[in-house]
C-alpha cells in the first residue's frame, strides 16, 4: 500500500486577480512568479501540477474567443432549511454573491470549442467549494434541457466538493434530478462529455460518470467522497490514489487523461465525430 | 436489549421491574409507570435520538421485512461484472399475492452478521445489482419494485473506489428513474446519502417514524463543517431528517407509524404498521397507468430542490 | 492458490438403461446400487455428487408428467465440410442416429414446469458432447422464435462442451445466430432462463449469459473452453475451480445455485413471476 | 526478418544474395530468381503456412492500420466496469474524411508490446469494451464502426474466467449485432474462436489474403480431436480456414490482395490495398439505408449454417 500513502495536498484557490507576485507550488514548493503560472495556463512550469481554475477562467481556457454566452436567467441559491453551521447559510451566500459575482455553483452557457458550437456548463469551485445546491442543480438540468432543444452537444466541466450540506436533502435530490435529465437529453440523441478536474467528489462525481466520453485533466481526483466523510464513514482513512484519474483510467472509468494544454484539442477532437456521418 | 442514552429514565424503572420480579415483589403499577415514562421519553425525543434509534441493532432490517411480510422469495444474485454483494439482498417475491421485486438493503444485527455485509454499506456491485434486478423487474417481468432502505451509506475505500463506485451509484439510480413500473420505497432505519437516494428514486416514498434520511449522516457533518464530531446533534436538528419533518417538506408521501418505544421494542406492530401501509400503496400505484406514474415520477424529480428566479 | 489445484474429475455418462447394477462415484469412488442412483435423481446418495442426465432424464426431471411436447421439425446435423479426424464426421453422425436416436445435439418442446407453460430446450450431452453445431443453432433460434410468436418464457438446460469442431467455422457462426433469436426474443418482452448443468463450455456458456435469470446445478462447471484449448492457448493449465459455479456466483454471474432436488421447484417459482403483474 | 518453414527455400537464396552483397559479387539475375521462389514458394502454401504467415510477426497489426490510414486517432479508454483491457484498441477517428469509430484487437511486435497487450488474447474488459465503443458509435455519435481482427482468441485464465469472459463475450456480439450502423469488419492476421466472431459479426467481412479465420485454432483442435499436436496441419485444412474457402462458403464477403510473400515482406502493397477496399467498403454501406443494412445483416446470422431438415 506504499503507493497511497502519499501525502495530502491543500490545493488553494488563487483568485483571477492576485496581488502576490509569488506563488508557492503546492505540489513541489517553489516559488512561481504569478504572472508566470498565469501565461502557463496556471499549470506549475516546474513540476506540472495544474492550479485550480475558476468557472471564468475554465470558459476563456476552452471556448473560442468571444464565442460564450450565457444561457437561462440568474436562478440562486437559498437558504431553505435555515441553517447555520459557523455562520448561518444566508449569511455565506450573501457575501458570496458580494465578492465573487456568481449566484450558485455553475455557469452555463453556448460557445465553440474549435469551431463545433456546443452548450457548456463548468462549476466553479470558488462558490462553496462547487457543491451542489439546488440552484446549481436547476441550472445543470436547463443546460441539458437546453442542449437537447437545440441539437447540441453538452459538455460540463466539474470541480466539486460533494453535496450542498447546507441544502440538506434537497441537495441529494440534485442527483436525480439531474441525472433524469441527462439520461433525457442521452435517450434524445445527445452527446455528453464530462470533464474531470481536481477534485470530483460525491453526487457531482455521481452525475459526471454520465458522460458518453469521460475526459480528465492530469491529476484530477473523482471519487465517492472527500477524506472527512470517508473516515466519519469507513473509520479509516481513505488512500487518495484510489481516486486518481490515471489509475482509473486503467481501471476503465475514465477515458482520456489529458493536461491543461492539451484539453481544448481533445474536446474539440471528440465533438467533430457527433452526427458527422449522414444516414 | 440495549439501552439508548435518551431512554436513561426508562432504564431506571426497568431494573427496578426486574428487582421486583426477581424477589417475587408486587409490581404495583411500576409496568403501567414504564409505559408512561416510554411514552413522555419519545415525547422530547430529537433528530439526534431518532438516529440512535433507527441505528438501533435489534430495530428489524429489511431482510425482517422481506421474510416475514412476503412469500415465496427467490433471492437473485450478482452484478453480472465480478461480484455479489452481501449488502443487497434483492429478489422475486409475492406480497399480499402481488408478484414484486423486492430489494433490500442488509445491515445485520449481531457482529457475525454485521461482518459479513459489512454493516449495510453497499459496494459497487450492490449498486449494479440494484440497477439489474429493476431492469429485471421493468423491462422482463413487468411486476412492481419494492425497495427497503437501511443503510449508512456507501462504502468508502480504494476497492470501492477503483471499482467505479460513483459509475455504479448512477446506473442504480437511473434505473429506477426508468422503471416502467411502479416503485415503493419504505425507509425502515438509516437513509444516508447517495446509497439511499439509489433506492428511494420512487413513486411512493415512505419512511418509519423513527427513521431518518439525510444527505449524510450527522456525524460526517459536523467532521466537515466542524472538523470534530461535537456538532452532531445540532447538525442532526439542522439537515431536516426526521419523517415528521420531511413529510413537511414534501420530500416523502406518508409516514409509518411506530408507537412510542419504537420498533425495536415492538417489532411485532411496527410489522403490521408496515404490512398494512404497503398493502394500501400497492393498491393506489396499482390502479394508476403507467405512463401517469411515471409523469408524476418525473416531475417530482424535475421540481425537486429550492432556489429563487 | 491452494484452492485451485483440485484433481481433475471425468464425468461418465450413464446410459439410461445400464446393465451394470453397481456404479462407481466419480467424486468419492464409493460404489452405488444403480437402481438406487436413478432413483435419487442420479445423485451420489453418499456425497451429493450430481451424475450427469440425458436429455430425455432432464425433460422427465424438470416438466410435468406428460406435458411436454416436441415442436418444428426434425433437423439434422450434416457433414458439410467432409471433415475427417480420427474418423469422418459422417459416420459419427450416422452412428448417433442409430445409436442414441437424435437428429442434433438439442431436443426443444413445451412443457409445464409446476403448472406454467414454458418453452424448454435441453442440451443432450450424449450427442457429441452437447456441441454447438448449425442443426443444433437453428434448433435453439427456432425456440425462441416459437417462444416469442407464443408469448412463452423460454428455458434452455445446457450442457456441452462447446462448439463442434467438425463444423469448423459454421459452428462459431451459431453462437451470433442463437444471440441474435435470443436478443430479438428478449427486446419483444421474452423472459429466458439459463439452466447451467455440468459442463457448459464455450460458445453455449456465451450463450447461456444472455438468460434474464441464470440457474446453476451445484457442482457443474461454466466458462470459456475446457482444460484441453485453455492449456493450448495459454501455455499453461486452467484452475478448474475458476469456473465452479459456486464461485461464479459469488462473482455476480449466476443469479441461483441449487441441487438438482431443487431444480425443478426454484424453476417454477421464477416462471410464476413472468407477467404475472397486470399493468 | 524471420523466415518461415515453408520459406525455406527462399531463405537460401536470401543468405546466397547477402553473401554475394557483402563480397561485391555481382547479382547476375538473382534478385530476379528470389522474386520467382516467393511466387512458387506462395503458389504452394498450404492453410497451415497460412496460419504461420498470419503469425509473422512483422505482419502488419491493427493498430498499424490504425495508424497508418486513419487520422485524427483519439483512443478511448476503458469498460466502465472496471478495467481498460490493453489488447483491445479503440476510439473515433476519420478514414478518408469519414468520421468513423475503429476498433481492433493488438498482440504487438516485440517482447515487450507482447507482454504488455498479452499477444492479442482479448480480457472480459476487451469485450466489455467493445460492447461500449459499439454503443457510443451507434446510439450516440451515429457514425460507422470498422473493426480490425488480429487475435489467437479470448484469454482463459482464472482471472478471465472469474471476470466473466463468457458474459462480456455475448456484450461485444450483441452490441455489433444490434448496432444502427454500419459495421466493416477485417481480419488482418489471425482469426480465432469467439474473440474473432465478437469482432465479425458486421455487414462487409473482408479477410486479407493470408489472413485466417477458424473456430478454434488448429493446435487446439488437434489438442482436442487427437489429444496432441501432430494433426495440426491436417487439421488445419479440414477446418476451411482460408481466405479463399471461406469466400466460397459465402462466410466472408471479399478478399483484400496480397503479393506472394505476403504482408510482411510488402507492408505498403497491404496497406494500400487495404486503403482501397476499405474506400470501397465504405462508399459501399453508405449508399444504403441502415434499415436494409440491418435486414441484410439479420439475415446473414439467421441462416448462417448447414444443416438438413
Ligand atoms: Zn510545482
Ligand atoms: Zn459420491
Amino acid at each position: 500500500m506504499g503507493l497511497f500513502n502519499k501525502k495530502k495536498v491543500v490545493v488553494p484557490v488563487i483568485p483571477a486577480e492576485s496581488q502576490d507576485v509569488r506563488v508557492r507550488c503546492t505540489s513541489c514548493g517553489r516559488l512561481i512568479d504569478y504572472d508566470a503560472l498565469k501565461k502557463n495556463l496556471k499549470v506549475c512550469p516546474h513540476c506540472g501540477y495544474h492550479f485550480r481554475m475558476s468557472a471564468a477562467e475554465r470558459i476563456a481556457l476552452l471556448t473560442d474567443k468571444g464565442s460564450f454566452k450565457e444561457i437561462g436567467s440568474p436562478i440562486s441559491s437559498v437558504d431553505s432549511l435555515h441553517f447555520r453551521d459557523t455562520v448561518s447559510y444566508a449569511e455565506r451566500l450573501k457575501k458570496l454573491r458580494d465578492t465573487i459575482g456568481l449566484p450558485n455553483a455553475v455557469l452555463t452557457g453556448t460557445g465553440k470549442i474549435d469551431g463545433v458550437l456546443t452548450s457548456i456548463g463548468v462549476f466553479a469551485y470558488e462558490f462553496l467549494s462547487g457543491t451542489l445546491g439546488s440552484a446549481t442543480g436547476e441550472k445543470l438540468t436547463e443546460l441539458f434541457e437546453f442542449a437537447g432543444k437545440n441539437d447540441l452537444p453538452a459538455i460540463v466541466v466539474f470541480s466539486s466538493a460533494g453535496e450542498r450540506i447546507q441544502e440538506g436533502i434537497y441537495s441529494l435530490m440534485q442527483v436525480a434530478k439531474v441525472i433524469q435529465a441527462i439520461e433525457d437529453y442521452k435517450k434524445n440523441g445527445g452527446f455528453f462529455v464530462s470533464v474531470i478536474t481536481n477534485p470530483v467528489l460525491g453526487g457531482p462525481a455521481v452525475i459526471a460518470m454520465g458522460g458518453d466520453v469521460i475526459v480528465a485533466e492530469a491529476g484530477s481526483y473523482v471519487g465517492v467522497s472527500g477524506p472527512r466523510v470517508s473516515e466519519q464513514v469507513m473509520k479509516r482513512a481513505l488512500p487518495k490514489e484510489a481516486q486518481k484519474v490515471e489509475l482509473l483510467q486503467n481501471k476503465g472509468f475514465v477515458d482520456i487523461v489529458v493536461t491543461r494544454f492539451q484539453l481544448k484539442e481533445t474536446l474539440g477532437n471528440i465533438l467533430k465525430f457527433y452526427r458527422r456521418w449522414s444516414l | 436489549m440495549k439501552t439508548l442514552p435518551f431512554e436513561k429514565p426508562i432504564e431506571i424503572l426497568y431494573k427496578e421491574l426486574k428487582r421486583r420480579e426477581v424477589k417475587g415483589y408486587a409490581l404495583m403499577g411500576l409496568d403501567e409507570l414504564i409505559e408512561k415514562q416510554i411514552e413522555e421519553v419519545y415525547k422530547h425525543i430529537t433528530p439526534y435520538d431518532i438516529v440512535l434509534v433507527a441505528r438501533h441493532p435489534d430495530r428489524p432490517q429489511p431482510q425482517d421485512y422481506i421474510e416475514k411480510l412476503f412469500t415465496n422469495f427467490t433471492e437473485l444474485h450478482g452484478d453480472r461484472a465480478g461480484e455479489d454483494d452481501a449488502s443487497v439482498i434483492g429478489g422475486t417475491a409475492f406480497f399480499n399475492g402481488n408478484p414484486v421485486m423486492v430489494i433490500g438493503t442488509r445491515k445485520g444485527h449481531d457482529v457475525k452478521e454485521t461482518l459479513r455485509y459489512h454493516s449495510g454499506m453497499v459496494k459497487p456491485s450492490g449498486f449494479r445489482k440494484i440497477a439489474r434486478l429493476a431492469h429485471l423487474a421493468s423491462d422482463t417481468l413487468h411486476i412492481p419494485i419494492i425497495t427497503l432502505v437501511d443503510t449508512p451509506g456507501a462504502m468508502v475505500s480504494a476497492e470501492t473506489e477503483v471499482n467505479g463506485q460513483v459509475s455504479a451509484i448512477y446506473s442504480a439510480i437511473s434505473a429506477l428513474l426508468d422503471a416502467n413500473v411502479p416503485v415503493i420505497s419504505i425507509i425502515t432505519g438509516e437513509g444516508e446519502s447517495l446509497a439511499a437516494l439509489s433506492l428511494t428514486v420512487s413513486d411512493r416514498l415512505l419512511m418509519l417514524k423513527y427513521a431518518f434520511f439525510a444527505v449524510l449522516s450527522p456525524e460526517a457533518a459536523s467532521s466537515v463543517l466542524f472538523k470534530n464530531l461535537d456538532k452532531k446533534r445540532e447538525i442532526a436538528k439542522e439537515l431536516h431528517i426526521t419523517a415528521d419533518e420531511l413529510l413537511g417538506m414534501n420530500i416523502i408521501d406518508r409516514i409509518i407509524e411506530e408507537p412510542a418505544g419504537a420498533a425495536h421494542r415492538f417489532p411485532h406492530i411496527v410489522m403490521k404498521n408496515v404490512k398494512e401501509a404497503l398493502e394500501e400503496e400497492l393498491e393506489f400505484v396499482s390502479k394508476e397507468k403507467i405512463d401517469i406514474l411515471k409523469r408524476k415520477r418525473r416531475e417530482k424529480f424535475r421540481k425537486a430542490g429550492v432556489y429563487s428566479e
